[in-house]
């Protein structure tokens, strides 16, 4: 059997999993819906779209804001998009415990939005970076990381041109006592994020943010090398079944 | 009809990556004594009517929402002369 | 005042700027005689621009005939040349479109914008024709690399197709970077955009149907990129503020994404009748070209295109080049529809016109008739020049000037190093790290490989199932075209196809970028028709139909052009995309295989530029049926999954694509060169060669393969180890290579 | 020690799809009567010594060559008052 043919058979043991409904958005300018949706069903999970004009999460058990440059990344990432109908819906479910998920320009949303701390910065070489990262689990206890061990390594994809994280001193104090630090990158720091960060979470664990993109090391035929990312999918949809 | 700007700069404790880059590349181009370089963004908001009270306290609002991100950046509105 | 048609016939003998944009009087003196009267400044506008070179193709066209005259039967090809880009048949019902287009001179005068909107340009004629734009490939040619010249231009030209392409969500799976001091002051940017569709969903240039709407939509029309037509407007209206316009485009990157998806939407509402993108001459071209292959005629109201900047002028509209624009066909009927989907996409759309039946293309200004003309003698009865050309004058003695001449080196170990370490060898990782090939989720090879390859069957939710993938590979070499361009041109085939055939895939159709100095200079053209030629010959032989491409001249500085440059794109087919081979060496314990015999071949080649700055000679011997015997064979061991790992052998010769397998994975090899003459085997650059690795268990059925295709077949050591060890001759650690190899461009660029 | 501003602004003619895209997210976000909104770049160089008419000359060097890229770009430059 090809790995094709191999790509349609669900990934094994989550057969059971398919009734966890992930939402993935799309705003104008997005352009890894197809690809977190694909992950999510790869996964066994049901992906359901959600337009960024809708005021509707249509009962959805989590939320993927997935990357891209929506609205350009005009003015600066996120900015504009965190305005969105949909975001008035997303942000106050959010805080009441939804899980979200925001990778590269979904993360950049987050932070636009407040739903985590800091911000993303152009990176320090001023240079778009693509290339295939080892990142450290620092934290496996949020709603998207349960399959990984902490400490952890794994290999995702980075992209993006701001992803230097920023925050005031007091803050990185509190999210590195806090545990909040989820990501760290490993062998050279490819955007000159403070403290090597790659992704963090809110205080609660249910809202998740990083650069690198899981949803893109989900398959052994297309992607990075390796299928480092499914475990960010797969510990949603078991959360959920575990329910 | 009138113009109102707003300049918006990082604060002076984030890094400006781009604002070194230049600082750097000054003496090399034969630019000595310049210090430092910072880097940010300038906009020109033309609005219908006049630049009354009413209209700054929008732009600010605007400002402190959209076209600067508080977390890192500081911004000011005046109107242009 | 305007110069409406009224006022032309009015009016005969006013003086007009033919001659400042660029029109010669006997094409002025045509105008008049199919107009019956002097033209209008608008319709002097429209067939200035479109009797352009770079519109008309009036000096390329005698020559570029012979890629349909000779092209070869083809049952893939289900559009061919003529067409906004070229389509083919790669089965379960899905086709390919692909096209190369070159931004050589606005990049050169701005180079971020310049190469950004080079990306838009060709994004936008792969979405004319129906399909999903899935992946980006550029190839670029700079002046020396350490030039000043070329540290302003290459860091600007990569950012504008790294900012353009990753916000559109294209991967950017391929492409070429090479320097040469010829292409100072005169850089070449080529963009290759391909798309998927359904093979019943080709949608075609066209404005059939009286009383279908003409659409136009996307970004509002500015001034931009007219400076010509200022001309036009300050002769007839002599007003100073239309003197000062910008002959520079700028893009929007954002709206050309949401024109993909709307245009997309569009498709599958299924309420175009005809579309085509705006490229160089806008509304000009877009309107003659639509009305000539359609029902003959359409009504337009320049007056109702929206503009961002409302002092433009109805000459400066029709010519103006500003970006992300498109224009539909649509039918009455369908028309709500359509600007529902625009609508949700945020997209502007203006109804401008209808298409009539009267074979005339009528424009009004504010009630005034502007244009009166039959569309067709705009876009199709341009003039056609035979153009003298003559062998250059130091050809002969450019050729007798054979590299045998120059010293050989004895220190090959060395001599590897500083190849690899040379800028056309060196790591291109500082610039393909600033593109993103992973988007859509679909790229299975891309940088370093030889090609780029595509998984097709999760390009559009909802279209049929299949396990096929694409290969992309772009290449050209100027210096053997210099040398000789009909074989220069069929090299530039040959390696493309090579490059497509390495990993697996089926080498299906061609594309092409044919970069050329002055056509008015006889020298100039007789390379340019030798490479016609050469690449139609070619593409006969190989079984591979020309499908569609772009010519650009005047690269040239002074009286010097360029090399000259065909860049050739191929695009091949894989059956099963999951049996596409992996680049290098990819395991330890794998038997590496040259496959293809060495020569004696220098010229042109990277060893006599590197080492002695030497160009002369005749370039390596276009061997065309062994080319395609070693594609057959690398295809069929493919799909029987005989191979584990591949790299064509090219530039540098067999010991650089050694050393590129070993930096792969970072796993080296043990070889044994097959010649007598180590450095005829490691550095010359014979055409029609691979090396692959086979697991030993495979070796003999894949030798009997060989034979079969009648590809001589060397096994020449094992993969494994960190260094690379040449029997005798040198043992260089992966990690030593490495450090070569990756810091040439860096030291430049980030200092 | 002096800071001299310089603003970087789009030729008025040149297409500027930031200040588009922001202006037209204002009505979203309940801004109504912005016509029009440029984005451009500001920057902030500190000088070594008084910002007499020399080093004002240099910084217009500076902005030519540097700064601003003059094919799109229009620049001014200020001392800080
Ligand atoms: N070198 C070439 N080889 C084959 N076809 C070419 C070549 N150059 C141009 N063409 C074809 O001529 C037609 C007009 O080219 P072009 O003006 O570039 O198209 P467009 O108007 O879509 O930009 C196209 O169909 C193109 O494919
Ligand atoms: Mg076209």
């Amino acid at each position: 059997m090809s790995e094709t043919s191999a790509r349609r058979s669900r990934v094994e043991g989550y057969e059971s999993m398919g009734a966890a409904r992930v939402g993935v958005v799309t705003f104008p300018g997005t352009l890894d819906d197809q690809d977190a949706a694909r992950a999510v069903r790869h996964a066994g999970g049901e992906a359901v779209p959600l337009w960024h004009a809708d005021r509707d999460l249509k009962g959805v058990d989590a939320v993927f804001l997935p990357g891209g440059f929506s609205y350009g990344d005009y003015l600066r990432c996120g900015a504009i998009s965190r305005f969105a109908p949909l975001m008035e819906e997303l942000i106050p479910s959010a805080r009441a415990g939804l899980p979200v998920l925001g990778t590269c320009n979904g993360f950049q949303i987050l932070c636009e939005a407040h739903l985590l701390p800091g911000a993303l910065t152009r990176n320090e070489n001023l240079h778009y970076v693509c290339r295939d990262q080892r990142i450290l689990v620092e934290n496996a206890t949020t709603a998207w990381t349960g399959d990984y061990a902490p400490g952890q390594e794994i290999l995702l994809p980075v992209k993006h041109g701001e992803g230097r994280y920023v925050a005031d001193a007091a803050t990185i104090t509190a999210l590195e006592d806090g545990g909040q630090i989820v990501f760290r990158y490993l062998g050279g720091n490819p955007n000159g994020s403070v403290n090597d960060i790659a992704g963090v979470s809110n205080e609660a664990g249910n809202i998740v943010g990083l650069m690198p993109h899981p949803e893109h090391a989900v398959e052994d035929l297309t992607g990075a090398p390796g299928v480092d990312g499914r475990g960010f999918f797969s510990s949603i949809l078991k959360r959920f079944v575990n329910l | 009809m009138a113009r109102v700007i707003v300049d918006v700069m990082l604060k002076p404790e984030i890094l400006d990556p781009q604002g070194q880059a230049i600082a750097r590349a000054l003496p090399r181009l034969g630019f000595a004594g310049v210090t430092e370089v910072r880097q940010g963004k300038r906009f020109e908001v033309e609005i219908d009517g006049p630049a009354d009270e009413a209209a700054l306290a929008d732009v600010r609002k605007m400002a402190e929402t959209l076209l600067a991100n508080t977390v890192i950046e500081d911004y000011s509105v005046r109107v242009e002369q | 005042m305007t110069d409406s048609v009224k006022r032309a016939s009015e009016t005969p003998d006013e003086p007009q700027p033919y001659a400042e944009l660029g029109m010669k009087s006997d094409e002025y003196d045509r105008v008049r005689a199919i107009l019956g009267r002097r033209p209008t400044s608008s319709e002097l506008a429209i067939y200035s621009v479109m009797w352009s070179e770079h519109c008309s193709y009036k000096s390329s066209k005698v020559h570029l005939r012979q890629f349909g005259t000779k092209a070869p039967h083809s049952e893939a090809l289900l559009v061919g040349m003529g067409e906004n880009a070229g389509v083919v048949d790669i089965g379960d019902g899905w086709a390919a479109t692909f096209k190369i287009e070159s931004h050589n001179h606005p990049s050169y005068v701005e180079p971020h914008q310049g190469a950004a909107t080079g990306v838009g340009g060709i994004v936008r004629d792969i979405m004319s024709m129906g399909a999903r734009p899935v992946a980006v490939m550029d190839a670029l040619r700079f002046g020396a690399l350490d030039a000043p010249d070329t540290r302003r231009v290459l860091p600007g030209v990569v950012e504008g197709i790294s900012s353009y392409g990753n916000c559109l969500g294209l991967p950017n799976i391929g492409g070429e970077l090479v320097f040469d001091p010829c292409y100072i002051g005169n850089p070449l940017v080529n963009a290759l955009c391909v798309g998927l569709l359904r093979k019943d969903q080709i949608k075609l240039a066209t404005a059939p149907g009286p009383g279908n709407k003409v659409v136009l939509f996307g970004a509002r029309t500015g001034p931009d990129g007219i400076g010509g037509a200022s001309v036009l407007a300050s002769a007839t209206f002599e007003d100073e503020s239309h003197a000062k316009r910008p002959a520079v485009q700028v893009g929007d990157p954002f709206m050309e994404k949401l024109l993909i998806e709307c245009c997309l939407e569009l498709f599958e509402a299924d309420v175009v009748v005809g579309i085509q993108d705006l490229g160089a001459a806008g509304v000009s071209c877009a309107t003659t070209e639509l009305a000539a292959k359609g029902t003959g005629g359409m009504r337009v109201d320049l007056g109702l295109v929206p503009l961002r900047d409302p002092s433009l002028l109805p000459e400066e509209i029709l010519m103006s080049e500003s970006q992300e624009r498109m224009m539909a066909v649509v039918t009455p009927e369908d028309i709500d529809a359509f600007m529902a989907i625009c609508t949700r996409w945020d997209v502007p759309a203006t109804v401008i016109g209808e298409v009539t039946d009267t074979g005339r293309l009528v424009m009004t200004w504010h009630d005034e008739i502007i244009v009166d003309i039959p569309p067709g003698t705009a876009a199709d009865d341009g003039p056609v020049y035979e153009r003298p050309f003559h062998e250059p004058a130091g050809q002969a003695a450019l050729n007798a000037d054979d590299p045998v001449r120059l010293t050989r080196p004895t220190d090959l170990r060395s001599t590897l190093l500083d190849l690899l370490a040379s800028p056309n060898l060196a790591s291109k990782e500082w610039v393909t790290s600033q593109y993103d090939r992973y988007v859509r989720g679909n790229t299975v090879l891309a940088m370093p490989a030889d090609a780029g390859v595509l998984r097709i069957g999760e390009v559009m939710p909802g279209a049929e199932e299949t396990d096929r993938g694409i290969a992309l590979a772009t290449d050209g070499n100027g210096r053997y075209a210099r040398l000789d361009p009909y074989a220069g041109a069929q090299l530039a085939l040959a390696e493309a196809y090579r490059n497509v055939a390495v990993t697996g895939a089926r080498p299906l159709a061609v594309t092409n970028c044919l970069n050329f100095g002055s056509p008015e200079d006889p020298e100039v053209m007789w390379q340019f028709a030798e490479a016609v030629r050469g690449l139609a010959d070619a593409c006969r032989v190989l079984g591979v139909p020309v499908t569609g491409g772009n010519v650009s001249f005047y690269n040239q500085t002074g009286s010097t052009p360029i090399h000259p440059t065909p860049v050739v794109g191929v695009l091949g087919v894989l059956d099963d995309v999951g049996r596409r081979v992996r680049h290098g060496f990819t395991a330890p314990g794998l038997k590496i295989v040259l496959l293809g015999d060495t020569g004696d071949e220098f010229g042109g080649s990277e060893w006599a530029h590197v080492a002695h700055g030497h160009l002369g000679g005749l370039p390596p011997h276009a061997d065309l049926e062994a080319e395609r015997s070693l594609a057959g064979a690398l295809v069929e061991a493919a799909e029987r999954g005989l191979i584990e790992g591949s790299h064509d052998v090219s530039d540098g010769g067999l010991a650089i694509a050694l050393a590129e397998a070993a930096l792969a994975c970072g796993v080296g090899g043990e070889v044994q060169l097959p010649g007598t003459d180590a450095f005829v085997d490691l550095f010359s650059e014979s055409a029609a060669r691979a090396v692959v690795t086979v697991r030993p268990e495979w070796f003999d059925a894949f030798a009997e393969l060989c034979a079969r295709y009648e590809v001589p077949c060397y096994g020449l050591g094992m993969t494994g180890g960190a260094s690379l060890r040449v029997e005798g001759v040198l043992e260089i650690p992966v990690d030593e290579l490495r450090a070569a190899h990756r810091t040439t461009l860096p030291a430049v660029f980030d200092s």
